[in-house]
């Protein structure tokens, strides 16, 4: 079992990730990932200049490893890992990369988003939206509250 | 010297880190929080909204909680989630 | 919305189908995607030399296509895309490649995972485990019929 | 003369395809599966059996649905899916 996590400074290229997450593997059947991208709109169809993820170096990077060791626990996987973006992050880059492998793809698809709902509502981070007009900090949607909420821990 | 660290929109009021002196008998994180609003009054209004937590050596810690010279602590808004 | 299927003959590259997928997406902000890798050992642990997936030429495309088009119209996803191998398949070499992209990560977790269960149960294929003792037909496990059967249609 | 179709399981008994005379006023497909399985025994027992399934032009077709001259048809085991 391998559980893998990054902090990235600087842009990261999902496929890259991928292809080195699936090299050598001839024991799991299924692999399953997550990208997330940094839209270039906020929730009110306002164009974004830029998304600031603020982090607390040490403490942010202890929160993705913690969320992927508690994915690594709870599913029958063979290996997770999450790359994660922060500082200024441009529309269009990815923000974040999950994947998940197991031996069926069953546990694979829980795992990856379990990881997410972890992720989404627990990983140290604060976000800033920029736009033309100034920006805002953004808390955790309702959304992602009622997400997580689904996995009875 | 000891220094407190800011996070999120809590940093936007008080910068990112400031000096604050922590006696050799400690200090309660409430005690910090309360020292460090003296300095103005947004950084006051910053540091006693609700929402905004504390933590010492980099795990969340209630107003109650101890502070030592020399451990890390900082104050931030809740976290968004990645 | 694109709906993009694909048979390949040869091996591909899972990442670089995952790098197209991604190109110039800046409107949504969820990417899931699905590998599939041709194991080394078979159910009871023996080693695979190969694995055959026969084909129907025109049946079997016109198979994925029809799995990814009730992806899309089932779900609030903006693209789809399926590559699926077909013919010989060596150990560790990939078989299927699904990916799904959506403004929110549900949709995009749900429809890559509806598409999945799909393309296992009623993709046009035939497949042949070939054993250093002897090569054997699959049919479809009782697990692949049950996930298929969680979505009521 | 036409050609007809085989996959999966049914091409190790029959080959990949095997020719046939379609009559002018077609047959059905259950009346082909016969015909076919009167090459040889082994013909006959993979035809048979209960999940070999046909189509015609493509599209899953029962015994009952004719097949004209000219048209592709196909026997195949059960798709074992992706």
């Amino acid at each position: 079992m391998a559980v893998s996590t990054r902090l990235a400074e600087q842009a990261f290229d999902p496929a890259d990730e991928l292809k080195r997450f699936l090299e050598g593997r001839d024991r799991d059947g299924a692999v399953v990932s997550f990208t997330g991208v940094m839209r270039g709109k906020d929730r009110d169809g306002r164009a974004l200049e830029r998304l600031h993820l603020d982090w607390y170096p040490g403490m942010t990077e202890a929160s993705l490893a913690r969320a992927a060791e508690e994915t690594a626990a709870r599913f029958q996987i063979s290996d997770v890992m999450v790359v994660h973006r922060c500082g200024d992050i441009a529309p269009g880059e990815p923000i974040v990369f999950a994947a998940a492998a197991a031996p069926h793809r069953r546990e694979a698809f829980e795992a990856c988003d379990y990881l997410m709902d972890k992720l989404k509502t627990e990983a140290a981070f604060w976000k800033r939206e920029d736009t033309a007009n100034g920006s805002q900090w953004i808390e955790p949607s309702d959304k992602d509250r009622a997400d997580a909420a689904r996995w009875s821990d | 010297m000891d220094r407190v660290l800011f996070f999120g929109r809590t940093a936007d009021r008080l910068g990112r880190s400031r000096e604050v002196e922590i006696p050799p008998a400690g200090l309660s994180v409430g005690a910090l929080r309360k020292r460090l609003g003296e300095a103005d009054a947004a950084a006051r209004e910053a540091l006693e909204r609700p929402d905004v937590r504390a933590s010492v050596d980099r795990v969340i810690a209630d107003d109650a909680a101890m502070v030592a010279p020399g451990q890390e602590v900082a104050f931030f808004s809740i976290f968004s989630g990645g």
